[in-house]
């Protein structure tokens, strides 16, 4: 069964490969603007692009404007971004720094990308792990510093936070790893990745089908309490009926929940769901004296960081497999090759998130050159909704039916020989 | 006699001279600080809400603490209680602000006087410890009751239509700001500062002059969780989301060093460094960035470190060098404007 | 001419763990009158007044004041009935000026609510301004006006005891506790200080009971005295008499006594130590 | 509900080794220690630089760790403690919650705020105790806070001890027999920094850690644990401390999962503290020095 | 030769000035007394000789050599005070004040038993209340702990202020003689006092007033001068 879908991505790969080479083609003419934008249309030809067909026809519509060309002038475009690099989901600073420009300023075959003429510039804020964080400092972003549109990196409730405000100022929004609760009527937000109730009846299937696992007395889910996850919990638990579900406080320690995992000779579970911050996902593993297997969701656990942390605390997390939008950083030359082209041009160390944003920013490219060259708010809101993009970092997506329009993702392992990371164990599948 | 009544007038001249001056450098300083919300657009007139948000917390902390000699090390609960029953009634019941921001108070109020029910049976360290507790507890606890916070999300503050605006609410923020100035004024100048001075320095002179000491503690817990729940609202409002990592207990350690490097007892300095420490992790990283010189290790992710990290180091010198806070600092000159001269 | 009791205690007994502090003590003190209560160190006369003025509980035992059963009333209850005391090592609040010192004890006549004054409601400014003008006044009487703006605790002993005696007046009371009012006073200032509480009993109709080691003093002004031993009543009497009362010679004054047996240390603690009340 | 009381007296252990810091400096100077968590803290980073960063031996780490902590110790006692020996306690405690706070800070700014992991004294998997898996390092740091709390426990009978608590009592009154106030406060807070240092290095192994560790969830339990224990007594301190353990994880066994009450581990000791506070404030074993 | 010989000390308390000048010799193995008014400076004089205040001018010499140095340095050559008020530890027992008061010979731990055994023959009482906390001790134990824990650490000179303190007649003439059995036993006695008692038995006699010496003579001398009494004894 997977394999088939596997076979179905390499196919696709080919036509991602080819709006690469596209790209890269548009860069070897030094013309961008409608040739460029072709060039997503050039897909079109097959099933999978058709609506980036429809794409190329709505921009020759010309998109609605708006007016609000906030961010935008005659040659940039500014973009925030915000990630928690403190709080209970600290990401690395170093990636960040070097990930946020890097697809920008090399993704164009090591030059910086140009849409309609302009370069993008990001700016970047810490919102600390915390929605009310977040929310601030996404006006400072949109408000004071001027950004175009916005990008949550991670961090559920955050990047809910961030939407609502972005939603109300009228600023696109896009971001990975969420909830839908509230957000599906957001008309300035766009998911790139697949929601959690979308993607936990994926993992039930996972489990059972991939781990083996059918029992529910054996299987535990550890969901932080926020309403954010309800709909991950009852996509998990309606489809895993019997499972036993722990609802943590955001601010709880992992070590707490230790006790839970492992009850000795009453419970043991063989498979553990985690929906948590990734601190305490790696202090309940570090701290549970049995091992049971994690799997979960949720972009923050997918990062090659928490599979470090958790190798080098007694291998505790060793085998943890998590669903990401994109295949494993270790694999990325086999997914994009011109993300490794861009390290070396930009002669950076990079790292999964970097890898992350790279194709986030893919994402964003596209959706740009989409809106055209009459650039504002209005347009690109206009422009995305309704259509198709491709990118082959990211899974494919389709906003004809509202804003999550994801329906694939990848499957990550965590690796501990050799430092701890994670490596691909299945890429761009829509169901087990 | 001549020369006299001379003398007499250029005195009469120059204190009339030294009254508008006095008044005019007031206005000017008025004018200045109120620019920011003029010119400063939307970001500005947030940040002017929380400068003002904080002052008050600080005259919060300052009632009970400053005056009254409780320390509380839990500050935050009251704050967060008050913001949470203000998102409770904006979100949930769709109450009119002026409802949520009373329901703020009087749920900030309660609080403090459970704790001060506690507060007067131990003392001292030992309250310091049971605040820091509480305060703890109410993060864990209180703020992560769903039905009431809404969990890890937050609940949402919506605001009424006319104080969407975000000009708006910074002066219905200055408005409760200088509603609280004017208490923490009279307190000082009536019995009750007196009371209240005696309470903290020594109960039993206190009782013996006839100050209900066990009803003034109270009355100071009260009032401080009072003006700490209405700044809770308007934090909740300000933010349109409140969570309850936004009190976490060592906000309010950070508050309580703040309150005393502004000065206790000092409304001005108090209002100064609250201020100061409100706009700090808002405006410290865009300023770090444009300087020409990028100190080394300084990252996105220490600009939240930085502000207790500045709250300490100035604690440390106020603690050894002027212990009356900012407040100290600026005595020369607010006496001169209040028109006091050295004998 | 018998004038009404304003104080009387009947029967005070107070314990710390097993030290029995005060032991049956009665007395009690007639409107008018200025009344003396002397005794060794750790007799327990500070006790005694810690008792009347509510600060300890005793375990058995009433006060009465001005008519009524204070026993079990708070500190701050019999303030308002008009008990005014001064302090062993003193009542002043250091970090408070003089002036503010004296408005602080008259709290109690203020006049107007805490809220009240916390609005700031019309009838607070005036009255604040009238409470200022009294505390002025009662200032120059003790002849502080020098030291009105400065605060106490820069101020030395002898001055901060006199506007300790100034607070206590301050409080519009009906009667003086005094404790050790003569305490680090030159002779002469205490001589000065006999006068004074002849002109307070007499113009402004204060009774006064007072602790004091200065026996002149005691002599010279009190019209009866109490001798207080190990918590209980040794003699009460006037000045002139307890001064040749030989129990009182043996316990308390010393000095011209014979010896009697050879000295015994005594059992129970003789000296308070520091800081009591 | 083994599993967590297994757990909870484990991580008692923790509390009580802090709590024994707590204890010391309040014996010896009436002064709350803010500062004690961040002595392990500062230890605990400073191996970690040595042992993981710098790849050195485990007992230069360790010998480095401690260093770090007594220096810690000795600058704060001369630059905040002595000059405001003669402020307020309460000035004092707020200065030494500045103390703590900063120096977290400082360990943010010199690392970043991610999550470390330590590795342990002795390896290898857990011991099953009541179904719960109890690490090595965790029976190590059992077996330490028996130790130092007995041997601090009989420092203050020997003379140098009696120096601290007479000093403790009457500085006037220690100068006057020939004690040095300020040799017996650096000491004191040597030792006191010694002890929390020993605290976070045997800590840290245990899970992971990050900035703040020792202060933000550890503090204040242990300070329920020195006030359980009479806040004056050692052995208090050590029962305390396992006592704070367990009554956490209780809280969240019952509360927290049977009950769901949210933050039922901070919930349980804030209960018993207030408890202790109002019922028999003096704790189960104090009493005066 | 003096034992200590004080000339010109200058001391006070930050920067106010108390002692504008002291001078006075103590012989070894004699006993003398300090009188003065409140406020005199006789605490502050022999706080300075203890080296609790610093000196801010004028020479102590100690033994023929000038005196310098810490007061645990100071206790070690054998000036021991004890101190106005008491000042004992109250939280420990009787027993613990007198091992803390051996504090600069607890080496010498056969020393210290001997010591002890010493104290305790002059203040048989101290012995009976080893175990009893000092902070429950009636004033007139205090002092005899005060003095006692002055003893353990074999001093040469004895500073003793005011011992009387608080202690009625009969409590003060026990004082005064164990302080005089400690003189006979070779140690020097330098005490303020305010009681014309101890007059009688002191060989020096130094009246101080605002910071100065004024009057030298023997114990008898002074007593018998009027001047004195009416001025300082109060009697
Ligand atoms: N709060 C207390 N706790 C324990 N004992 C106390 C307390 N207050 C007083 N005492 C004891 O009671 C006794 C009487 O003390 P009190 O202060 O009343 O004496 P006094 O007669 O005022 O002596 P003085 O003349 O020295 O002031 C003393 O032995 C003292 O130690
Ligand atoms: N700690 C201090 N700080 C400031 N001044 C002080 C201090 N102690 C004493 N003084 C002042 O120093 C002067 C001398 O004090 P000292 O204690 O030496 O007098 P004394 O002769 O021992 O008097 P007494 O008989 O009262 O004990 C006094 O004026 C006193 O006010
Ligand atoms: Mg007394
Ligand atoms: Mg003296």
């Amino acid at each position: 069964q997977f394999e088939g879908v596997h076979d179905d991505f390499v196919a696709q790969g080919g036509e991602n490969e080819g709006l690469g080479g596209s790209e890269g083609a548009s860069a070897d003419d030094g013309a961008t603007g409608g040739d460029g934008t072709e060039s997503t249309g050039g897909g079109g030809d097959d099933a999978s692009g058709g609506g980036g067909g429809g794409g190329g026809g709505g921009n020759d519509n010309g998109n609605a404007g708006n007016g609000d060309t906030t961010g935008v002038t005659a040659d940039t475009i500014t973009i925030g971004i915000h990630a928690p690099l403190t709080g209970a989901a600290p990401l690395k600073q170093e990636s960040f720094a070097t990930g946020k420009d890097l697809y920008w300023q090399y993704g164009n075959g090591g030059k910086p990308v140009e849409i309609h003429g302009r370069t993008v510039e990001t700016v970047f804020a810490d919102d600390q792990y915390r929605p009310s964080t977040a929310r601030q400092v996404c006006q400072t972003m949109a408000e004071e510093q001027q950004a175009f549109a916005l990008i949550g990196a991670g961090g559920t409730d955050q990047i809910q936070a961030c939407a609502q405000y972005a939603a109300s100022e009228d600023v696109p929004y896009l971001s990975t790893g969420v909830t839908e609760t509230g957000m599906g009527s957001l008309d300035t937000y766009f998911a790139a990745s697949m929601t959690y109730k979308q993607q936990t009846p994926m993992l039930a299937d996972y489990i059972k089908n991939e781990l083996g696992v059918t029992d529910a007395s054996k299987v535990a889910a550890v969901v932080t309490n926020t309403p954010n996850f309800d709909d991950a919990v009852e996509g998990f638990t309606g489809s895993f009926d019997g499972v036993d579900v722990f609802r943590p406080d955001k601010n709880e320690r992992g070590s707490s929940a230790a006790g839970n995992l492992c009850t000795g000779t009453v419970k043991n579970y063989d498979v553990v769901f985690v929906l948590t911050s990734p601190t305490f996902y790696l202090e309940m593993a570090a701290a549970s004296g049995c091992r049971p297997q994690f799997v979960g969701v949720g972009v923050s656990m997918g990062i090659d960081q928490v599979a470090s942390t958790g190798c080098s605390a007694a291998g505790s997390t060793e085998g943890a497999r998590f669903f990401n939008p994109t295949p494993a950083f270790a694999d990325a030359g086999e997914y994009d090759p011109d993300f490794l082209a861009a390290v070396d041009a930009a002669g950076i160390e990079a790292d999964d998130v970097t890898w992350m944003m790279w194709g986030q920013s893919k994402v964003l490219h596209q959706m740009l050159e989409q809106a055209g060259e009459a650039l504002d708010r209005g347009a690109f809101m206009d422009a995305v909704a309704g259509q198709k993009f491709s990118t082959g970092v990211f899974p494919d997506l389709n906003y004809s039916d509202g804003p999550f329009g994801a329906t694939q993702v990848s499957v990550l392992r965590n690796v501990c020989d050799g430092g701890g990371h994670y490596e691909t164990d299945f890429a761009f599948v829509n169901g087990f | 006699m001549a020369t006299a009544t001379m003398v007499l007038t250029r005195v009469k001249v120059q204190r009339r001279f030294g009254l508008a001056l006095r008044v005019t450098v007031v206005l000017a300083l008025l004018v200045l600080a109120a620019l920011p919300l003029l010119l400063g657009g939307d970001v500005w007139a947030q940040r002017i809400s929380r400068a003002a948000i904080y002052a008050v917390i600080g005259l919060s902390i300052n009632t009970l603490t400053g005056h009254a000699g409780q320390i509380s090390l839990g500050h935050q609960a009251f704050v967060g209680i008050g913001a949470f029953a203000a998102a409770f009634m904006a979100s949930r019941l769709g109450a009119p602000l002026g409802f949520g921001l009373a329901a703020a108070g009087v749920a900030g109020a309660f609080t403090a006087v459970v704790i001060g029910l506690v507060a007067l049976r131990v003392t001292g360290l030992y309250l310091a410890l049971v605040t820091l507790a509480f305060g703890l507890t109410a993060e864990t606890t209180i703020f992560n009751w769903r039905e009431f916070t809404g969990g890890g999300a937050g609940a949402f503050a919506p605001r009424p239509a006319v104080l969407a605006s975000d000009h708006a609410f910074a002066l219905l923020c200055l408005g409760v700001l200088g509603l609280v100035l004017y208490l923490d004024w009279r307190i000082v100048s009536t019995k009750t500062g007196r009371a209240l001075a005696a309470v903290r320095n020594n109960e039993r002179i206190a009782s013996t002059l006839g100050v209900n000491v066990t009803g003034y503690k109270l009355a100071a817990f009260s009032l401080s969780g009072l003006i700490a729940g209405l700044a809770g609202g308007l934090f909740a409002h300000w933010n349109q989301i409140v969570q309850a990592m936004d009190f976490e207990f060592q906000v309010a350690l950070v508050w309580v060093l703040m309150t005393v490097v502004g000065g206790l007892r000092s409304r001005l300095g108090v209002i100064l460094a609250s201020a100061f420490f409100a706009l700090l992790p808002l405006t410290l990283p865009n300023f770090l960035s444009s300087l020409p010189w990028q100190p080394p290790f300084l990252n996105e992710a220490v600009y939240h470190v930085l502000p207790p990290f500045i709250v300490v180091v100035m604690l440390l010198v106020v603690l050894r060098f002027f212990p009356g806070g900012f407040g100290q600092l600026l005595r020369p000159a607010t006496d001169w404007l209040a028109g006091k001269r050295k004998q | 001419m018998k004038r009404r009791q304003l104080l009387k205690v009947e029967g005070l007994m107070l314990r710390f763990g097993g030290l029995q502090v005060l032991n049956d003590l009665s007395l009690s003190v007639r409107e008018g009158q200025i009344v003396g209560l002397i005794g060794p160190n750790g007799a327990g006369k500070t006790s005694c007044f810690n008792c009347l003025t509510g600060i300890y509980q005793p375990q058995g035992g009433r006060v009465f004041f001005d008519g009524r059963d204070v026993s079990h009333l708070p500190t701050h209850r019999r303030a308002r009935l008009g008990m005014a005391r001064t302090w062993q090592n003193l009542g002043v609040i250091d970090a408070l000026t003089v002036t503010e010192n004296v408005m602080l004890a008259q709290h109690q006549r203020a006049g107007y609510s805490a809220l009240a004054g916390m609005l700031g409601l019309a009838g607070t400014w005036h009255r604040e301004r009238e409470l200022r003008r009294d505390a002025a006044e009662i200032i120059e009487y003790f002849g502080l006006e020098a030291v009105a703006d400065e605060r106490t605790g820069e101020l030395p002993y002898g001055v901060r005891k006199t506007c300790d005696m100034a607070m206590a007046l301050a409080s519009d009371p009906k009667m003086l506790l005094l404790d050790e009012p003569a305490s680090g006073l030159s002779p002469e200032e205490a001589l000065g200080l006999a006068d004074t509480l002849r002109e307070l009993r007499d113009r402004l109709k204060l009774t006064i009971l007072m602790i004091e080691h200065h026996v002149p003093l005691v002599a010279e002004v009190c019209d009866y005295v109490y001798v207080l031993n190990f918590g209980e009543l040794l003699t009460e009497g006037e000045p002139a008499a307890i001064q040749r009362h030989p129990e009182v010679i043996a316990a308390y004054l010393g000095g011209t006594a014979e010896p009697t047996e050879p000295p015994e240390w005594p059992l129970q603690p003789e000296g308070a130590p520091h800081g009591t009340a | 509900m083994g599993a967590f009381l297994a757990l909870g007296l484990f991580q008692g252990a923790v509390y009580g080794l802090l709590a024994v810091g707590i204890v010391l400096v309040y014996k010896a100077k009436r002064v709350f220690n803010f500062a004690q968590g961040e002595f392990g803290g500062v230890a605990a980073f400073t191996a970690f630089a040595i042992v993981v960063g710098a790849g050195l031996p485990y007992w230069v780490g360790v010998v480095g760790g401690l260093a770090a902590a007594v220096a810690m110790g000795l600058i704060v006692e001369r630059v905040i403690v002595r000059p405001l020996e003669s402020s307020s306690r309460t000035i004092m405690l707020v200065a030494l919650v500045g103390v703590a706070l900063f120096t977290i800070a400082i360990i943010v700014l010199l690392g970043q705020p991610i999550p470390r992991v330590m590795p342990p004294l002795i390896s290898g998997g857990g011991v099953n105790i009541l179904g719960a898996g109890i690490l090595p390092q965790q029976l190590i740091l059992m077996a330490v806070l028996a130790v130092l709390a007995a041997a601090m426990a009989w420092f203050f009978k020997t003379d140098m001890g009696l120096a601290v608590l007479a000093s403790s009592q009457d500085t006037r009154a220690a100068q006057v027999v020939g004690i040095s106030p300020v040799a017996v406060s650096r000491l004191v807070w040597g030792m006191a920094a010694l002890l929390g240092g020993i605290a976070g290095l045997l800590y840290a192994p245990v899970g992971i850690f990050t900035p703040g560790f020792m202060t933000l969830t550890m503090l204040v339990p242990a300070f329920a644990a020195a006030v359980l224990g009479g806040m004056t007594s050692l052995p208090g301190a050590f029962i305390g401390g396992l006592a704070i353990g367990v009554v956490q994880n209780l809280g969240i066994y019952y509360l927290g999962q049977q009950l769901k009450v949210p933050g039922a581990a901070e919930l349980g000791v804030f209960a018993l503290l207030m408890l202790v506070l109002l019922i028999r404030p003096q704790g189960l074993l104090g009493k005066e020095a | 030769m003096a034992l200590l010989e004080v000339e010109n000390l200058r001391a006070g308390y930050g920067s106010v000035p108390v002692l504008h000048g002291v001078s006075l010799n103590v012989e070894e193995g004699s006993n003398a007394v300090l009188l003065g008014l409140n406020g005199a400076g006789k605490s502050t004089t022999l706080m300075t000789l203890a080296g609790l205040l610093p000196a801010t001018g004028g020479e102590i010499r100690y033994d023929g050599k000038p005196l310098t140095g810490s007061p645990g340095a100071r206790v070690r050559a054998g000036i021991v005070l004890v101190p106005e008020g008491r000042l004992v530890f109250p939280a420990l027992t009787v027993k613990q004040n007198l091992r803390l008061g051996a504090w600069t010979i607890r080496r010498d731990a056969r020393r210290v038993r001997r010591n002890l055994q010493e104290v305790y023959q002059i203040f048989p009482r101290l012995e009976e209340r080893a175990d009893q906390t000092a902070g429950t001790l009636s004033g007139g134990e205090q002092q005899m702990l005060a003095i006692g824990r002055g003893m353990m650490s074999s001093p040469r000179l004895l500073l003793i202020d005011e011992a009387s303190l608080g202690l009625s007649p009969k409590l003060t003439e026990q004082v005064f003689a164990a302080v005089k059995l400690i003189n006979q036993r070779g140690v020097t006695v330098l005490m303020v006092e305010q009681n014309a008692g101890v007059l009688a038995q002191a060989d020096t006699a130094f009246v101080m007033q605002q910071g100065r010496v004024t009057i030298t003579g023997s114990g008898s001398e002074t007593l018998a001068d009027d001047v004195v009494r009416a001025a300082y004894l109060g009697v």
